[in-house]
């Protein structure tokens, strides 16, 4: 998206409930800025995650997405992060695979007691995705109109 | 050949199935389509074994097992993969089907034959190291390694992993059959000469669904792609990321149970590699997690639903390989 | 169909109001597809503010709540109630994160503002899509099974017990007790273990809501939270139990009187026919069928000759017990490991070199040596001992010992110089360790006691090897602090040998689908906040099956766990969480990928029969339990087909509200 | 060669993590040569990660470890001090430098007397 001539990228974040939403809540709680192009989906766990979500965001004119769930071994549901990071690993690698720029995908561990690792992620991610422009090789160009 | 016909008489006079899977004739003598018999005049009729047998016949026998009496299947080293796959997720009823495992020389393709300088063929026989060919011009001869399709010109394996019945010997797997090297080819490009290939490849696709109906991983009660509740039912092709989607959807959800049999670029009308896709997630799996062949055995745990606390982590993918930036 | 949707933006006074115009987001919000009401309130948390909602759900009949406000950490709960009591489902309820992820993070007015309109709208888009949900309800079976009779199975069973609820207990062995039976004093008060633990083990006998299986195993179990059904094999005893009056007559008399006595870890005999020791609960005879005459050979019959009661029965076979349970206790504890791995300790050439548990049972007055210190091999008196510690504990993955720390050898041991110098003045005594691990209450204090009061020389630095010569057992070892080696001609040496859980524990791990770690302890739930709940549902966990722990330590457990115990058979029916999985039956393949994720076991798979173009055809499907499933969504990725679905969470909300916020 | 390089050289020659032990001293413990070595094998181990080498370099006692491998045979945490003091004389061989065999020197020392392990030891003295 196109602000004042300048480039804002849309992200999507998808937080697990237990650790890395309470880790976004704790950056808030710290009054720890990111940029508000971060918008952040709560999902159960991060192996709630499923890859055509991701893509949808895309289609739909997404420029980033980042998926933060419990540091492995601390899932809530002692393995859901497990299988997250297999299908994350395995999808990001496939969609490198087809040429897409490899940054716009990734997954961080957050707990929630990590609000200053929480907004020092999405400071970095956003910066990232910025330096990547818009994303034109995912998008779907009919939900543009 | 004859000894294959043979087997199916044989069965069904026996008593021993009620049904015989198989391959007969289509429009033209190369395009052969699985078909069930169910006389001895049929499969006298109709029945064919050729180099042309490339169907996989493992996908008929999830609807075909659930029908009553016994049935018996014809199946390849390649089929068989699939079946133990299929029987692995519950699909097929196995003791409603004989599985008779046929050995396979690969499979040849008409087209692989015509860039060979060989036109109007009317009928092929294998001799030895060549395919002789019939033409409308006389006999030719072409090597049957420059027959065969591309698909089996990597053959994973000769082995037939399941069977009631054998006929000719059964084959090992080839660790060395080099079926990862275009794959290899196309991680070392960059970035932007992969999406060209991609973009190329896959703008092409015509939302067919050639692809998916043929698979036999892709062998769901509703797909995903029909289904209007889910709101991810999307078929109008338009010049957009939606054949990718599709693709990468498709590619994604037989991860971990494709078998690489290669059904799905060989039915592709518009040539598109579809068989890449699907082997690198297998390359990746078995880079990642251990090597794991899909249909192998009954036992062993899919790598998308088993994990070690020490996997890799995503990020692996911006730093692995050669692959340029 | 349509929602009618309210929207309720909270200012939070300053806190949201400062970085966003919430008049705008409430006006923006008004303009949404579906949304019928919208407004803005100081204080959405107040009372006056929930009585504005109430009012509005009324007045405009509301289907749907978006409240845009604090994180639903916060107040999801209290708005939930606040919805229900206005007739609503509770569950129809959405809220939009404005405060944490939006007005705390943004300094710029317009920048929060946009922000929280789309935050708005993806709730909106998202609570379009809800259902009224209701969770399932399964009713308790109010009964206990607690599974080890040690000290942490005792406690737990006891606590469980004197709460009116009632226990069975299911020990492998003849009697309860375990393993504190076998020690003779404890840290650090230096009290006999026999006469703190022997008066629980009467308690849990004559407790009336108290029933113990000894000599039984737990053969299967099904079921799931509140609702479990378990088969108890009980093992033959060849001993009438409803007749035997535990005289111990027979035990005397037995002829076959060459049996390694387990109780004192070999060290002695017993007889075929046997009560291990004499305070045991239940007291009744047990005949060994791998050693006893009429059982291998058909001849001799002592036992039943002298048995006034007539309860020898050499024709008993394994009975089962099955029952119905609403909570699991696994308390299967642990044992010393083998020191066989160990070479250079001479475990296996010398009878001296003891491990610590061997060791308790000869100074214990119940023991082989009556409690008189003698060396084993000749019955002397042993003037110099050597302690080593950490034997098989912190080691590498090499395959002989452990990665952890057993945690209690550093004060069993100091426990064991301690009463060494006391009883025997004349001894030397030398401990050799890495680390003096003493951070219980008045730990430190008990091993300093050992050094300074009792002159138990302490040295830092592992033993390198011991060799038994001349009736002596040679010590090299060095002194790390002094930088010198050294030499001492032991008497005995005594193996602070590491523990580890009970073998038997990997089977019921899989029996229970209860998670363990590497090591084969079963995992908590959470190592801070659930420490005593297993992963599953149902099922707890007492002791040192859980982690290598004290006896103080065990038993807090114990008590713990029955407290968790005692709060789910308390209620008459379990409400489960409405946020579950639900398979599409006509979509599902029955392909079992699910099953393999789920973590709960809550997954299983029934054939049922479909209309078909074909008619009616059997299919295998999933089925979810609604009392198991914790609701994590790892089945619905897994399932190629999309029929797996997480209510509350469903592909299609979170789709909705991925294009809400990418629009 | 410079400090760092000589602490790497040292690690990967042996193969090493010195930071695994836990400073139990059952390597000194078990040693035979105790008594000969100014720095015995947990210092030894220590000193390798507090990267005092060019000390242990120095040290006599290096010449006198036997290689009996009792150490690493019963070393709790798999650290192998034994290897830690191969790798530390192979960094002493090497820094010699000039008294490496040249290869074009080896015909004319050839006598049909010498051992063949002595060939083979020259030829290891020997640095690419």
């Amino acid at each position: 998206m196109q602000v004042n001539g300048e480039f804002k990228p849309k992200i999507v974040a998808f937080c697990c409930n237990w650790c890395s939403y309470a880790g976004a809540d704790l950056a808030g709680n710290n009054r720890l800025n990111y940029p508000a192009e971060v918008k952040i989906i709560r999902i159960p766990c991060s192996c709630r995650l499923n890859p055509m979500f991701i893509l949808r965001a895309f289609q739909r004119g997404a420029d980033g997405v980042i998926l933060c769930g419990c540091h492995p071994g601390d899932c809530h549901y002692t393995t859901g992060n497990y299988y997250a990071r297999r299908r994350m690993t395995l999808l990001f690698s496939m969609l490198d695979y087809l040429g897409i720029e490899r940054e716009r995908t990734r997954v961080e561990w957050v707990s929630a007691a990590e609000g200053a690792k929480f907004a020092a992620t999405m400071n970095d991610f956003v910066q990232t995705v910025t330096k990547l422009g818009e994303n034109r090789r995912l998008e779907d160009l009919r939900c543009k109109k | 050949m004859q000894e294959v016909k043979q087997k199916a008489i044989e069965l069904l006079q026996s008593g021993k199935v009620q049904r015989v899977l198989g391959w007969k004739t289509g429009e033209f003598f190369y395009d052969l389509t699985p078909a069930v018999f169910e006389t001895v005049e049929e499969i006298k009729k109709d029945f064919v074994f050729s180099p042309f047998c490339g169907a996989n016949l493992s996908k008929y026998l999830i609807a075909e097992s659930r029908k009553e009496g016994k049935i018996a299947a014809f199946l390849k080293p390649c089929d068989s993969y699939s079946f133990v796959q299929l029987l692995k997720e519950h699909r097929i009823v196995r003791e409603n089907v004989h599985v008779v495992g046929v050995q396979c020389n690969g499979m040849c393709d008409i087209e692989a034959i015509k860039a060979q300088g060989v036109k109007g063929v009317t009928a092929v026989r294998q001799e030895g190291e060549t395919l002789v060919c019939e033409t409308l011009y006389g006999e030719k001869s072409v090597p049957y390694a420059a027959a065969l399709s591309e698909r089996c010109k990597t053959c994973k394996s000769k082995k037939i992993v399941l069977f009631d019945e054998l006929l000719g010997e059964n084959g090992e797997d080839d660790p060395d059959c080099g079926r990862f090297d275009l794959v290899s080819k196309l991680e070392a490009m960059t970035a932007e000469e992969r999406f060209a290939f991609w973009q190329q490849e896959l703008s092409r696709c015509i939302r067919c669904n050639a692809c998916r109906n043929v698979c036999p991983a892709c062998s769901c009660e509703k797909c995903v792609f029909d289904n209007d509740t889910l709101g991810t039912a999307n078929k109008a092709a338009a010049n957009s990321f939606e054949e990718q989607n599709f693709h990468i959807i498709r590619a994604f959800h037989v991860a971990g149970r494709c078998t690489d049999c290669g059904e799905c670029s060989r039915v592709c009308p518009q040539h598109i590699p579809l068989h890449l896709l699907n082997r690198k997630f297998i390359k990746d799996t078995n880079e990642l997690y251990g090597e794991y062949q899909a249909g192998a055995d009954l036992e062993t745990r899919p790598p998308l639903v088993d994990f070690t606390q020490d996997d890799c982590e995503p990020s692996v993918v911006y730093t692995r390989g050669g692959n340029g930036k | 169909m349509m929602h009618r949707i309210g929207v309720f933006v909270c200012w939070c006074g300053s806190n949201i109001a400062a970085t966003v115009d919430v008049k705008r987001v409430a006006e923006e919000l008004g303009k949404q597809p579906g949304v019928v009401f919208a407004t803005d309130y100081q204080y959405m948390c107040s009372q006056s503010g929930q009585e504005l909602i109430q009012s509005a759900i009324k007045e405009h009949a509301l289907t749907g709540v978006v409240i845009c406000s604090c994180s639903p950490q916060m107040h999801e709960t209290t708005f939930r109630r606040t919805v229900s009591k206005a007739g609503l489902n509770p569950y129809m309820l959405e809220i939009a994160n404005i405060r944490e992820q939006c007005s705390w993070i943004h300094k710029d007015k317009e920048t929060g503002t946009e922000k929280a309109i789309v935050l708005g709208r993806a709730a909106i888009a998202k609570v379009q899509l809800n259902a009224p949900l209701k969770a399932g309800e399964t009713p308790v079976t109010k009964r206990a099974l607690v599974i080890g009779g040690g000290i942490a199975g005792i406690q737990t069973a006891l606590d469980i017990a004197e709460a009116g609820y009632p226990v069975d207990i299911v020990e492998s062995q003849p009697t309860i007790g375990g393993k504190m039976a076998q020690l003779d004093k404890t840290f650090p008060t230096l009290d006999c273990a026999a006469c703190i633990l022997t008066p629980r083990m009467v308690d849990a006998n004559q407790q009336e809501n108290i029933t113990i299986y000894a000599y039984s195993e737990v053969e299967a179990v099904t079921g799931f939270v509140g609702n479990f059904h378990a088969k108890i094999r009980r093992k033959a005893r060849y001993v009438d139990e409803t007749k035997c009056t535990g005289c111990g007559l027979c035990t005397e008399k037995c002829p076959q009187k060459n049996v390694p006595n387990e109780f004192n870890l070999g060290m002695d005999h017993r007889r075929a026919v046997y009560i291990p020791f004499a305070q045991a609960v239940p007291k009744i005879a047990t005949i060994d069928a791998n050693y006893c005459k009429m059982l291998q050979e058909g001849k001799c019959g002592v036992c039943s000759k002298i048995c006034a009661a007539g309860a020898i029965d050499y024709k008993q076979q394994d009975t089962f017990v099955e029952q119905d349970y609403g909570a699991i206790v696994v308390a299967t504890g642990f044992r010393p490991i083998s020191m066989e791995k160990f070479d250079e300790y001479a475990y296996s050439q010398s009878p001296d070199v003891v491990t610590s548990l061997e060791f308790e049972r000869l100074m214990n007055a119940a023991g082989p040596t009556s409690g008189t210190l003698l060396r084993p091999s000749d019955g002397t008196h042993p003037k110099t001992l050597v302690f080593v510690q950490c034997v098989g504990s912190r080691c590498s993955d090499d395959g002989r010992g452990k990665p952890y720390c057993s945690k209690i050898c550093c004060m069993y041991t100091a426990k064991h110089a301690m009463l060494c110098r006391e009883k025997y003045p004349d001894t030397d005594v030398y401990v050799f360790y890495i680390d003096v691990r003493a951070p219980g209450k008045n730990f430190d204090e008990f091993y300093r006691r050992a050094a300074e009061e009792y002159g138990v020389h302490y040295i830092k630095g592992q033993v390198g090897k011991i060799v038994p010569e001349d009736g002596k057992l040679k010590v090299q070892a060095s002194d790390l602090l002094a930088n010198e080696q050294l030499h001492i001609d032991a008497d005995m040496v005594i193996l602070a040998a590491a523990i580890e859980p009970n073998p038997t524990a990997r089977s019921l791990a899989t029996m229970l689908t209860t998670p363990m770690d590497t090591n084969d302890f079963f995992t908590e739930a959470h190592p801070k906040l659930r420490p005593v709940e297993s992963a599953t549902a149902g099922i707890f966990l007492s002791g040192t099956c859980q982690g290598p722990k004290d006896i103080p330590e065990t038993v807090s457990q114990a008590s713990a766990c029955a407290a968790k115990v005692m709060g789910l058979l308390h209620k008459d029916r379990l409400v489960g969480n409405p946020c579950i999985a639900q398979p599409d039956e006509l979509m599902c393949n029955g392909c079992s990928s699910c099953e393999k994720v789920c973590p709960y076991g809550a997954i299983t798979y029934a054939d049922k029969e479909f209309r078909t173009f074909e008619g009616m055809k059997v299919r295998r499907v999933a089925q979810v339990n609604p009392a198991v499933c914790q609701g994590c969504g790892a089945c619905t990725v897994a399932c190629p087909s999309g029929a797996m679905d997480l209510k509350g969470f469903s592909n299609r909300q979170i789709m909705a509200e991925v294009d809400a916020i990418c629009k | 060669m410079k400090q760092e390089n000589l602490i790497d050289a040292v690690r990967d020659s042996s193969g090493v993590n010195p930071r695994k032990c836990m400073k139990c001293g059952k390597c000194t413990a078990t040693c035979p040569a105790f008594e000969a070595m100014e720095y015995h094998p947990h210092q030894f181990v220590d000193m390798v990660e507090r990267g005092k080498i060019e000390q242990l370099m120095q040290s006599k006692g290096i010449w006198n470890c036997l290689s009996c491998f009792a150490c690493v045979e019963r070393c709790p945490r798999n650290v192998k001090p034994a290897q830690l003091i191969e790798a530390v004389r192979l960094a002493v061989i090497r820094q010699q430098g000039m008294n490496h065999l040249k290869p074009e020197q080896i015909p004319e020392l050839l006598n049909p007397d010498l051992p063949q392990q002595a060939i083979t030891s020259a030829f290891r003295k020997y640095r690419k």
